[in-house]
């Protein structure tokens, strides 16, 4: 299990719900997840972030979809669909 | 034109001299650009009777500078493009600021108008950039995504068989 | 939008400062554009190993300014424009010499870019301007009007019932 | 007859080749003319200015087609397609 771990990176208006703007995540047996299994143990964790169809994932600053494989070291940001520009 | 150009990019919180932009395109390129197109987006107000007071530019460090540059060089396989700059700017605006510019110099016009439409387009939808409003009222707000946003920038994928 | 805006057009032999022209686009609608678009064209090499040393520019006085307002009234009444300046230099102009401007502001992104691509367009094909190369050589040659242009330019004319 | 003409102008390659950038043109009776009649006119004093097709005509500084009708007192402007911008 040691080193089984993501980081996991909250963004605006998720930073807020969650109270926190990162953390460490461990992996049930250090195996991959993916980004909707990830998003449903958030959710347990932080109930505000429903419903979180909307939500955008990012693994290692790539966007990527909910379906993604997500790996011990990765970089992951959950965030809002983006308002630049 | 001998190889793809890069876009110079910058993410920052102090403001930008939209006119030394243009020149420094301009000088890059002397000669063989014949035409410049240049964007600023602006703070304005919110909504009519909600006035903004100032605005918040969060963003994702890294991923903002990576992804900008993932778009200019998309369009720099589309368009015949000479020089490219991006600017957008963090932090805390006030009404009427600059938040970001988007130029682009090419060989005729249509090239320069395309991709700096494309960049915009797509840097409103892919960058990872989020504003928060903070109106006369004292009301904070996440400003929501925009479905026209998301519309804009999929019509360059439909576009795409035609726009080489 | 209380009112149509008009645009300050100006024909002039003297050079133009194009951050200068942002600026006043800028301020003269502080707080409600969102979005400014503006559009240099420049003296390039008129072809590869065609080396173009200097450029005349000819012109219809009164008939150009009144065709450029004519244009700038027809996007305003397509596009949601609240600002508008275009500025066309004549005479002797140098390689890399800016040629014309074209800045648009508008409270939306779209907006600015179409309005400001259609005023190019349509100065292209209706402005009584002609343009006499002179190459490093020293032979003098008019300009020949492009077909692309035109065809650039018809394409508003069928792109107008969705555009509005 | 007295005062029955028109003012043309010429623009850029079309000066060079009427060797003027202006002069008065008489109407014949004083009737008004097709731009096409004028044309045919024009390139019987300036042979130089065949094939009249491509060439463009304005009327009191608006673009028209050949078919427009020119009357006494108008400005007629005659130039190849423009190329500004």
């Amino acid at each position: 299990m040691n080193g089984a771990t993501i980081d996991i990176l909250y963004f605006a208006r998720v930073a807020e719900l969650t109270g926190t703007r990162s953390e460490s995540w461990s992996l049930a047996d250090g195996n991959p997840i993916t980004g909707t299994q990830l998003l449903s143990q958030l959710q347990q964790r932080y109930p505000g972030l429903a419903p979180t169809d909307r939500l955008k994932l990012a693994v290692n600053q790539y966007h990527v979809r909910h379906d993604q494989a997500i790996k011990a070291g990765d970089e992951v940001a959950l965030f809002d669909p983006v308002t630049g520009g | 034109m001998p190889e793809l150009p890069t876009c110079v990019i910058a993410v920052q919180t102090h403001d930008f001299d939209y006119g030394a932009l243009y020149d420094e395109l301009r000088r890059s390129c002397a000669g063989q650009a014949g035409a410049i197109v240049c964007f600023a987006g602006l703070v304005r107000d919110f909504a009519p009777g909600q006035d903004t007071d100032s605005l918040y530019l969060e963003h994702y460090p890294g991923m903002c500078e990576r992804e900008l540059q993932a778009i200019a060089d998309e369009a720099f396989q589309r368009w015949a493009v000479q020089a490219c700059r991006i600017v957008h700017r963090v932090g805390e605006l006030a009404r009427g600021d600059q938040i970001v510019f988007a130029g682009v110099a090419s060989a005729h016009r249509g090239d320069a108008f395309q991709a700096a439409q494309f960049i915009m387009d797509a840097l409103k939808t892919r960058a990872p950039f989020w504003k928060r409003e903070t109106l006369r009222s004292g009301e904070r707000l996440w400003v929501e995504a925009r479905d026209s946003d998301q519309v804009q920038a999929q019509q360059w994928d439909t576009a795409r068989p035609s726009a080489g």
